[in-house]
C-alpha cells in the first residue's frame, strides 16, 4: 500500500508548517498550497476507498505499535465514506474560496489558509482516528482553528462569536477530558475498539456517568440543542468559505464523534431514545428560530442545526435503515449546506448586507448564483426529484419501521416551517421588487463557479438516480453497525 | 522512621479527601467563575481553574500506592512493578499544552473584544441573539 | 426507451426549450409551446395504450409506470385542457413578460400531472405531485410578482401539508405492506380503515387539498384567481382533478373491497365536507365582484360535488363524479378563458367596471352562455347530466336526503352567480370606457368555441364521456358498469332521451334568437350607464352607476352570519398564534455567552440527575 | 440572586456527582495489572520503554513514541493557536484602533527597575541553557520537549518584560518554527517511508540511561522543545506587542 491513511494528516501538517516559509518564496503560495493538499487528500481518499473496496477495512498502525497498544488509524467503509466526503468538499470549499480570500478585510490570507487547511485535516482526524484520546486531540485542532476562524474578520460580531465558540468549545473539552479519565480508570486502556471490548465489564454506573460527560461534550460538537448557542452566532459571523465548512465539514464530524462514541464505545440502553428525542428538539427548536431571521448566514445557521438534529433523530431510530438515511443526509446536507452558503455569501458580497430584505430581486443582477440557490433551498427541503428528497424518504421509512407515527409527523410538520421560511428567501431572490438596477459589482469568478455548479450537478444526479451513491452509504452504514467485526479486526493482532 | 508507603496506606482517607476534594473544588470553582463571573478576563480564568482541576484529576487516579516516578533512572532498571501509571501523564502533558493554546486565544479575543466593546463585562457582549 | 419516459421527456426538454426560446426570440416561444405539448398529447394518445406499464428500479425501490382506463381518463382531460389552453396562451400572453418563465412552468405542470397519473407507485406519484405543485407554484406567483408572501406562500404552506401527508402515508404503506405498488397495495388492503385508519385519512388529506376540500378550501380562490388565466383554466379544470383523481383511487377502493356498511361514517364525513364545500364556495362566489374571484370559488364548489359524488361510493354517484370532472374541466375551462378575454380586451375583470361587452364580443359571449348554462347544470347542456346522475345517486342509493338538500341548495344558489357573472360582463348598458373594446384574437377564440361545443355535445351524448368513464371505473373495481349514449334511465324506468330535449331546447332557442335579433333590429337603443336622470340630477363622470354593486344585498345581508364565519381567518390567526410561540423558543438564544454556558451546566446536571431514568 | 442560587445548586450537584462516582475510584490503587502479562497500555509501556525502546522516561516514550501522533497533533494545536492569535491581533492596525489600544498597555510602557533589568540580562542566557537541557534529557529525566520551551519561553517572556524595546528577530523565528514543525514530521515521514509506519523508531536505540538511545526520541524531543519555544515566545510576543508601535 503506497497511500496510507496517516497522509490524510501529514500532508496538510507538512503544509501547514512549511507555508510561513513558502510565502516568502512565492506570495501566492499560501493560497495553492492548500488546495494541493486538498486535492491530494481527494485522491487519498479514492486510493483508500478502492483499496478497503478489494481488502477490506484499513486500520494503521503508527509509530510501529499494533492497537491497542499505539494510536491507530481506522479506515472502514464508514469512516472512508466520511472522510471522502470531507475530503472532497473540503477541496470544493477551497476552490470556491481561492478569490475570494483576495478580498479578506482581517488578517492575513496564510493565516486564513492554514487554519481553514487544518480545520478539514482535523475532521478528518477525528472521523479516521480509532483512539479516544487522539479524537479528543484532533477535536480541539479543529476547535483552535475554528475559534480562531470565526473571530477571523476581526469585527466586533466575529470577536463575540469567537470567544462564545470558545467559551462553549472550552467546557466541551474540559467535559471530554472528564469521560476521557473515567473511562481511561476503568479499562486502562484508550483504543476505542478495546474500549468497546471491555466495557461489558465496567459497572454500570461508572459507564453511564461516563457517557453522560461524553454525551455532553460531543453533543457540544454535534450542535445538540441545548448546547449549540455557539453555533448561529459562529456560522454568521465566520468568513462564508468557513461557515460552509463548518456546515459541511465540521458538523460532520461532530456528529460523527458521537456516533463513534455512542454506537461503538458505549452499550448502553436508552441513547438511542436520548438521540432521538434531543435530535426531536435541536430540530424544532432551530427551524422555529430560523422563521424568523433577518440575517440570512444566521438563518442558514439555524437551518444546518435542524438538518443535524434530523441527523440525530435518524442515528437515534438506530436501525440499518436509519443509519443509512442518516448517513445520506448528512452527505446531502453537507453538499446542499455548501451550495447554500456559496450562494448566499455571493449575495451578501454584493449587497454588502447580511439582512434577507437586502436580497430583494438580486436574481437580475446575479441569475446563476440565485439559481443555485434556489436549487439548494428546495433540494434541503426535501423537494424531488433533488438529492434530498431520498434521504428523508429513507428517514421516514425507517421511522415507521419502528411505528414511529408521530416523528414522522413531526418531522414532516418541520419541513412545512422549513419550506416557509426558505421560501421566503427565495421568493425575495426572484419575485421582490428589487431596488436599483445597478449591475452586480462582485460577479461570482469562474472557479466559485466550478466549485457551485459541481456541488449542484451532485444535488441533481443524485436526485434523478441515487443508485450511484446508495451502495456506498449501505456499506458505510453496515460498517458502522457492525461492532463486533469493528473491534475484532483492530484487536486481530493481540489476539 | 516510617516509611511512605505505609504513611500513605494509614491515611489514604485524607489523601484521597484532600487529593479529590481539591480537584473538585477546581472544577467547582472554575465552573462558578466562568457561570457567575463578569469580566472576560475572570471567566477565561475560570477555564482555566476548571482545566486545572481536571488535570489533576488525572494525575491522581494515575496514583499507585507507593509508586515512583516512571523513569529507569540507573539502579532501578527493574522498577516498573512499583512505577505509577504513565499514560496519565503523559496525557495531562497534552491537555494541559493544549488547555494553554486554548487560554492564549481566549486572551487574545478578549484583547480584541476590549477593543471593540471598550469593556470586559459579557453581559454586554450580546449583538448576536436571536 | 420506455414511450412513457419519451414523452415525459419531451414535455421536459420543451420546458428548457421554451425558456431558451424566449431568450432568442419571444414570439416564437408560445407557439414552441403549443406544439410541444401537441406532439406529446398525439404521441400520447397513438402510441400509448391503457393496460400498458413497465417495471423499474430506482434508489432501490420497485417502481412502476404505466396506464390503467382510470388514468387515461384523466389523461384526456390533461391533454385535452393544456394544448388548448396553450393555444390561447399564445395570444393571451402576447406582450407579457417573463414568457420563458410562463411557458417552460406551464409545461412543467403538464409533465408534472401527467407523471402524477402514469405512476402506478408511489413514490414516482409523490414525486411527480410534488413538480406538479412547485410548477403551479411559480405559475400562481407570475402575477403577483411582488406579493408572494401572502398568495403563494399559503398555497405553497397548503399544498406542503397536503404532500406531507401523502408522503406518511405512502412511507407506512411501505412500511406495513411491503410494497410501492399501487396496484398491489390496493390488492393488499391498504386502504382499509379497518387496519391501519391512518393510511387512507393521510392519503385523503393530501389529495383532498389539492381538490380544495373544506376546511383546506382557502389556498384555492386567491391561488386560482392570481394565475395567469390560461393557466387557471389548468389549475381549476386539470390540476384539482388530481385531487379528485387520488381521492377516487383510494376512495373507491377501500370502499369496494370491503362490505359499504362498515365505512357509513368516513363517507359521510367525506359527502358533508364536500357539500359544504360546495355550499360555502357557492356562497363566497355570490358576493365577488371580480368575475375571476367568482369563477374561482365556484369552482371549490364545484369541486365539493364531486367530491360528493365520489363519497357516495355507488356505481353512480362515481359515475357522476367522474362526468363532473370532465364536463367541469370543460365548462369551467372555458369560462376562466372567457374571463381571461375579457381581461386582455378590457383590462380588468372587476364587474362593477364592465358590462354590456356582449355586442363587443358576441362570441366570447355566446361561449360564456353555453358555460353558464353548463355549469348552473340547465338540462340541454353537460352540467345538467351530472347534476341529474349526483341526485339520482344521493336519492336512490345512499338515502342522503339532508345532503341532496344541501347539494341541491348550492346548485340553485350557483344560478345566482351565474347570472351575475353573466350579466354583470355582458349584460347591461355599454360603458362609455368599453367603445373601443374588440372581440378577443381567433386563437383565443377557438379553444373557448371548442370547449362550448363540447359541452353542448356532452349535454347530448353524455354517452361519449361515460363510455371512458364506465372503462376507468371497471378499471378500480366496479364491474359492469351500465351507460347510455343519449338518455338517462331512473331506478323506476323512465327514460330520458338527452338528443330529443336538446333539439327541442335549442330549437327554441334558435327562434327566440331570431325573433329577438329581428326585432332588436328594429328599434333599439342603447344606453350607457350615465344616459339616466336621476331626480334631476346629472351622475358626475367618476360615479360608478353599474348596478354590479351590491348586487345582492339583500341576500348578503341575510348570510351574514355566514360570511363571518371565515375559514381564511381562522388559518391566519393559527399562523400568527404560532408565530408568537415560536417566538417564545427564538428568545432561548439570548446571545448572552454565559447563558449558553448556563444552559450547558444545566444540561449537564439534568442528564446526571436523570441518568439512571435516561439510559440503563 | 435567582441565577446565582441555580448556579450554586448546579455546581453542587455536580460536585456532588463527581465525588460519589470519583469514590469508586480509590488513590493508589493498582489498575495497570501485571508488567508482565500486560492488559492495559501503562503495563504494556512499563515494559516495552526500557526494553525495546532503551527509553529510562517512560513518559517520554509515551509521549514522543507510543501516543506520538498526539504530539504531533498538540504542536500543531499550539501552532494553530499562535497562528489564530496572530490573525485576531494581526498588528498592521489602522491608526484609529491604535487611538484605543493606548489606555490598555501604558503600564507596559513604563521601564522596568534597572534590578529587574540587569537581573534579567544575568537569569536570561541560564534559563536557555537550563531550558535546552531539559529538553535535550527529556529521555532520561523528568521534563523534555514542551517543558523545555516553556522554560525557555520563560526567558524570553523576562526579556519581554524587563525591556520595552526588546524584539524578538522575527524571520529567525518562523524558520526555526517551521523547520522545528518540520523536522517533527520528517522524523515521522522518515518512519513511515523506512519501516512503513509513521514516527516509528529506528532499530537502533543505544543502552538505557546514555544520553544518545532511544532512536530518533531525543531527536523529536529537541524539535519538539524548539517548537514550543518559538510558538511560546511568539505568542507571548504577540500579547505583549499589541502597544502602539513607534513610528
Amino acid at each position: 500500500m503506497v497511500i496510507t491513511p496517516v497522509h490524510y494528516i501529514v500532508a496538510p501538517l507538512i503544509a501547514a508548517f512549511a507555508i510561513p516559509l513558502l510565502t516568502k518564496i512565492h506570495k501566492d503560495a499560501a493560497r495553492i498550497v492548500p488546495g494541493i493538499v486538498l486535492f491530494y487528500n481527494v485522491v487519498i481518499s479514492f486510493f483508500l476507498m478502492n483499496h478497503i473496496a478489494e481488502h477490506g477495512m484499513i486500520s494503521e498502525t503508527l509509530a510501529g505499535w499494533e492497537a491497542p497498544w499505539g494510536i491507530n488509524l481506522v479506515v472502514t467503509p464508514f469512516t472512508g465514506f466520511l472522510a471522502t466526503m470531507v475530503s472532497i468538499l473540503g477541496f470544493i470549499i477551497w476552490l470556491y474560496g481561492y478569490r475570494f480570500k483576495r478580498t479578506l478585510k482581517g488578517g492575513e490570507v496564510k493565516f486564513y489558509e492554514i487554519l481553514q487547511m487544518m480545520m478539514i485535516a482535523g475532521s478528518i482526524g477525528i472521523i479516521i482516528t480509532g483512539d479516544i484520546f487522539n479524537m479528543f486531540v484532533f477535536i480541539e485542532i479543529v476547535g483552535i482553528s475554528a475559534f480562531s476562524l470565526t473571530a477571523f474578520y476581526r469585527s466586533r460580531d466575529g470577536a463575540e462569536a469567537g470567544f462564545k465558540y470558545l467559551l462553549i468549545g472550552g467546557f466541551a473539552s474540559a467535559f471530554l477530558l472528564l469521560g476521557i479519565l473515567i473511562i481511561y480508570t476503568q479499562t486502562g486502556t484508550l483504543n476505542m475498539a478495546q474500549i468497546a471490548e471491555r466495557m461489558p465489564e465496567v459497572p454500570q454506573q461508572m459507564k453511564i456517568i461516563a457517557l453522560v460527560f461524553f454525551l455532553v461534550a460531543l453533543g457540544i460538537e454535534a450542535e445538540m440543542f441545548p448546547l449549540n448557542g455557539w453555533a448561529p452566532d459562529a456560522y454568521s459571523q465566520a468568513p462564508s468559505p468557513t461557515s460552509a465548512t463548518f456546515a459541511a465539514v465540521v458538523s460532520v464530524a461532530g456528529v460523527y464523534a458521537l456516533i463513534r462514541v455512542v454506537f461503538t464505545m458505549f452499550d448502553v440502553e436508552g441513547v438511542n431514545n436520548y438521540l432521538m428525542v434531543m435530535g426531536f428538539v435541536t430540530m424544532l427548536i432551530a427551524e422555529i428560530a430560523a422563521i424568523s431571521q433577518k440575517n440570512l448566514k444566521r438563518m442558514l445557521a439555524y437551518s444546518s442545526i435542524g438538518q443535524v438534529g434530523l441527523i440525530l433523530i435518524s442515528f437515534g431510530i438506530g436501525s440499518n435503515l436509519a443509519v443509512f438515511g442518516a448517513l445520506f443526509l448528512m452527505l446531502n446536507h453537507s453538499v446542499i449546506k455548501s451550495l447554500l452558503f456559496m450562494a448566499g455569501s455571493y449575495f451578501i458580497y454584493n449587497t454588502d448586507d447580511k439582512r434577507i430584505t437586502a436580497l430583494n430581486g438580486i436574481h437580475k443582477k446575479l441569475p446563476i448564483v440565485s439559481f443555485f440557490f434556489a436549487l439548494g433551498s428546495l433540494a434541503i427541503i426535501g423537494f424531488p426529484p433533488f438529492s434530498g428528497f431520498w434521504s428523508k424518504f429513507y428517514i421516514l421509512i425507517s421511522a415507521a419501521n419502528e411505528k414511529y407515527i408521530f416523528l414522522i409527523i413531526g418531522i414532516l410538520l418541520v419541513t412545512i416551517i422549513e419550506l416557509t421560511y426558505y421560501l421566503r428567501v427565495v421568493g425575495r431572490i426572484y419575485f421582490a421588487k428589487e431596488e436599483e438596477g445597478e449591475p452586480a459589482s462582485h460577479r461570482p469568478s469562474i472557479n466559485a463557479l466550478v466549485a457551485m455548479s459541481s456541488l449542484a450537478l451532485f444535488i441533481i444526479v443524485i436526485g434523478v438516480y441515487p443508485d450511484l451513491i446508495m451502495p456506498h452509504i449501505q456499506n458505510a452504514a453496515d460498517a458502522l453497525l457492525d461492532k463486533t467485526n469493528y473491534i475484532q479486526q483492530i484487536l486481530s493482532v493481540k489476539n | 522512621m516510617m516509611d511512605f508507603q505505609t504513611l500513605f496506606e494509614q491515611n489514604i482517607e485524607i489523601i484521597t479527601i484532600a487529593v479529590y476534594g481539591t480537584a473538585i473544588a477546581l472544577i467547582v470553582i472554575g465552573l462558578y467563575a466562568v457561570l457567575m463571573k463578569k469580566h472576560l478576563v475572570k471567566i477565561v480564568i475560570g477555564l482555566s481553574i476548571m482545566d486545572a482541576g481536571i488535570h489533576l484529576l488525572f494525575v491522581a487516579v494515575g496514583y499507585i500506592s507507593g509508586g515512583t516516578a516512571p523513569i529507569f533512572s540507573p539502579g532501578s532498571e527493574n522498577a516498573a512493578t512499583t512505577m505509577v501509571d504513565p499514560v496519565p501523564q503523559a496525557l495531562v502533558l497534552t491537555a494541559i499544552v493544549i488547555g494553554f493554546a486554548v487560554t492564549a486565544l481566549a486572551l487574545s479575543l478578549v484583547i480584541r473584544l476590549y477593543k471593540h466593546h471598550h469593556t470586559a463585562n459579557i453581559d454586554q457582549l450580546n449583538s448576536l441573539k436571536w | 426507451m420506455e414511450i412513457i419516459a419519451i414523452i415525459l421527456l419531451i414535455l421536459l426538454v420543451g420546458s428548457i426549450l421554451s425558456f431558451l426560446i424566449n431568450r432568442v426570440n419571444k414570439n416564437f416561444t408560445g407557439v414552441t409551446a403549443f406544439l410541444v405539448a401537441l406532439a406529446s398529447g398525439v404521441v400520447f394518445f397513438t402510441k400509448v395504450q391503457s393496460g400498458y406499464q413497465f417495471n423499474f428500479q430506482l434508489a432501490g425501490l420497485d417502481l412502476q409506470w404505466g396506464l390503467t382506463d382510470y388514468s387515461y381518463y384523466f389523461a384526456y382531460i390533461i391533454f385535452g385542457l393544456s394544448v388548448l389552453a396553450l393555444l390561447y396562451s399564445i395570444k393571451y400572453m402576447e406582450g407579457k413578460a417573463r414568457l420563458g418563465y410562463y411557458y417552460a412552468s406551464f409545461l412543467m405542470t403538464i409533465l408534472g400531472m401527467l407523471g402524477v397519473v402514469v405512476s402506478q407507485d408511489f413514490v414516482s406519484l409523490f414525486i411527480f405531485w410534488e413538480i406538479m405543485t412547485w410548477a403551479s407554484f411559480l405559475l400562481v406567483i407570475y402575477n403577483s410578482y411582488y406579493k408572494i408572501k401572502t398568495k403563494g406562500i399559503k398555497y405553497m404552506i397548503f399544498s406542503a401539508i397536503g404532500a406531507y401527508a401523502m408522503l406518511t402515508a405512502i412511507v407506512f404503506i411501505r412500511v406495513h405492506y411491503d410494497t410501492l405498488l399501487i396496484s398491489e397495495a390496493i390488492a393488499k388492503g391498504a386502504f382499509n380503515f379497518e387496519q391501519y385508519i391512518y393510511i387512507p385519512i393521510f392519503l385523503l388529506l393530501g389529495f383532498g387539498i389539492k381538490a380544495a376540500v373544506m376546511p383546506f378550501h382557502v389556498w384555492a380562490p386567491s391561488a386560482y384567481s392570481k394565475s395567469p388565466m390560461p393557466f387557471t383554466t389548468i389549475f381549476s379544470g386539470a390540476m384539482s382533478k388530481m385531487g379528485i383523481f387520488g381521492i377516487g383511487l383510494v376512495f373507491t377502493t377501500f370502499y369496494l373491497s370491503n362490505d359499504p356498511e362498515n365505512f357509513y361514517w368516513v363517507r359521510t364525513i367525506l359527502g358533508w365536507l364536500g357539500g359544504i364545500t360546495a355550499v360555502m364556495g357557492t356562497i363566497y362566489a355570490l358576493i365577488q365582484t371580480d368575475a375571476k374571484k367568482l369563477l374561482a370559488y365556484s369552482s371549490v364548489a364545484q369541486l365539493g360535488y364531486i367530491v360528493v359524488g365520489l363519497s357516495t361510493g355507488t356505481e353512480l354517484g362515481v359515475m357522476a363524479a367522474l362526468y363532473l370532472a370532465v364536463i367541469h374541466a370543460v365548462f369551467k375551462g372555458a369560462l376562466f378563458m372567457v374571463a381571461g378575454a375579457v381581461e386582455k380586451q378590457v383590462g380588468t375583470t372587476d364587474m362593477t367596471k364592465i358590462s354590456g361587452l356582449i355586442r363587443k364580443m358576441p362570441w366570447t359571449f355566446f361561449v360564456a352562455l353555453v358555460s353558464i348554462i353548463a355549469l348552473a347544470g340547465v338540462p340541454p347542456l353537460g352540467g345538467f347530466v351530472g347534476k341529474w346522475l349526483l341526485y339520482e345517486a344521493l336519492i336512490t342509493e345512499s338515502n342522503n336526503y339532508i345532503l341532496v338538500v344541501v347539494v341541491f341548495f348550492s346548485s340553485t344558489a350557483a344560478f345566482m352567480y351565474s347570472y351575475r357573472f353573466l350579466f354583470g360582463l355582458f349584460l347591461g348598458q355599454e360603458e362609455k370606457e368599453t367603445e373601443h373594446i374588440k372581440e378577443a384574437p381567433v386563437t383565443m377564440i377557438i379553444p373557448m368555441v371548442i370547449l362550448a361545443v363540447i359541452a353542448m355535445i356532452a349535454g347530448s351524448y353524455p354517452g361519449l364521456i361515460f363510455e371512458p368513464a364506465a372503462k376507468a371505473m371497471e378499471a378500480i373495481g366496479f364491474q359492469n358498469v351500465s351507460w347510455q349514449m343519449s338518455s338517462l334511465t331512473n331506478i323506476w324506468g323512465d327514460t330520458t332521451d338527452l338528443f330529443l330535449i336538446s333539439m327541442m331546447i335549442f330549437a327554441v332557442f334558435i327562434i327566440a334568437f331570431i325573433f329577438l335579433t329581428l326585432k332588436g333590429l328594429k328599434k333599439t337603443r342603447y344606453v350607457g350607464t350615465k344616459d339616466i336622470s336621476t331626480s334631476g340630477e346629472l351622475p358626475k363622470e367618476w360615479e360608478n352607476l353599474t348596478f354590479q354593486i351590491d348586487f345582492f344585498k339583500p341576500f348578503e345581508r341575510a348570510a351574514a352570519p355566514l360570511y363571518s364565519m371565515n375559514m381564511n381567518k381562522i388559518w391566519k390567526n393559527l399562523g400568527k398564534n404560532l408565530e408568537a410561540f415560536f417566538g417564545f423558543f427564538r428568545k432561548l438564544y439570548t446571545g448572552n455567552g454565559q447563558t449558553y454556558a448556563l444552559f450547558v451546566v444545566i444540561f449537564l446536571v439534568v442528564l446526571l440527575l436523570f441518568k439512571d431514568v435516561i439510559f440503563s | 440572586m435567582l441565577k446565582k442560587l441555580i448556579v450554586f445548586l448546579l455546581i453542587a450537584t455536580l460536585g456532588y456527582t463527581l465525588a460519589v462516582t470519583l469514590s469508586s475510584i480509590p488513590i493508589g490503587k493498582n489498575r495497570i495489572g501485571s508488567i508482565e502479562n500486560p492488559e492495559t497500555v501503562a503495563a504494556y509501556y512499563l515494559d516495552k520503554s526500557p526494553n525495546d525502546l532503551k527509553v529510562a522516561n517512560t513518559i517520554t516514550a509515551v509521549v514522543v513514541n507510543f501516543r506520538g501522533f498526539d504530539t504531533l497533533g498538540e504542536v500543531s494545536v499550539l501552532f494553530l493557536a499562535a497562528t489564530g492569535l496572530a490573525s485576531i491581533l494581526y498588528r498592521k492596525e489602522e491608526e484609529e484602533e491604535e487611538e484605543n489600544i493606548r489606555h490598555i498597555s501604558h503600564r507596559l510602557n513604563l521601564p522596568s527597575s534597572s534590578l529587574v533589568q540587569t537581573g534579567a540580562k544575568i537569569l536570561f542566557p541560564l534559563i536557555i541553557v537550563l531550558g535546552i537541557y531539559v529538553f535535550i534529557h527529556g529521555h532520561l529525566t523528568p521534563g523534555g520537549g514542551f517543558q523545555g520551551g516553556a522554560i525557555i519561553a520563560t526567558g524570553f517572556l523576562l526579556m519581554l518584560v524587563s525591556y520595552k524595546g526588546f524584539e524578538t528577530n522575527h524571520k529567525v523565528m518562523v524558520w526555526l518554527e517551521s523547520l522545528a514543525g518540520l523536522g517533527f514530521v520528517g522524523v515521522g515521514v522518515f518512519g513511515l517511508v523506512k519501516y512503513g509506519s509513521f514516527l516509528q523508531n529506528t532499530g537502533w536505540t543505544g543502552n538505557l540511561n546514555d544520553l544518545i538511545s532511544g532512536g530518533l526520541i531525543p531527536l523529536i524531543y529537541i524539535f519538539v522543545g524548539i517548537k514550543v519555544a518559538t510558538e511560546l515566545t511568539n505568542i507571548l510576543d504577540i500579547l505583549l506587542n499589541i502597544k502602539p508601535r513607534k513610528k
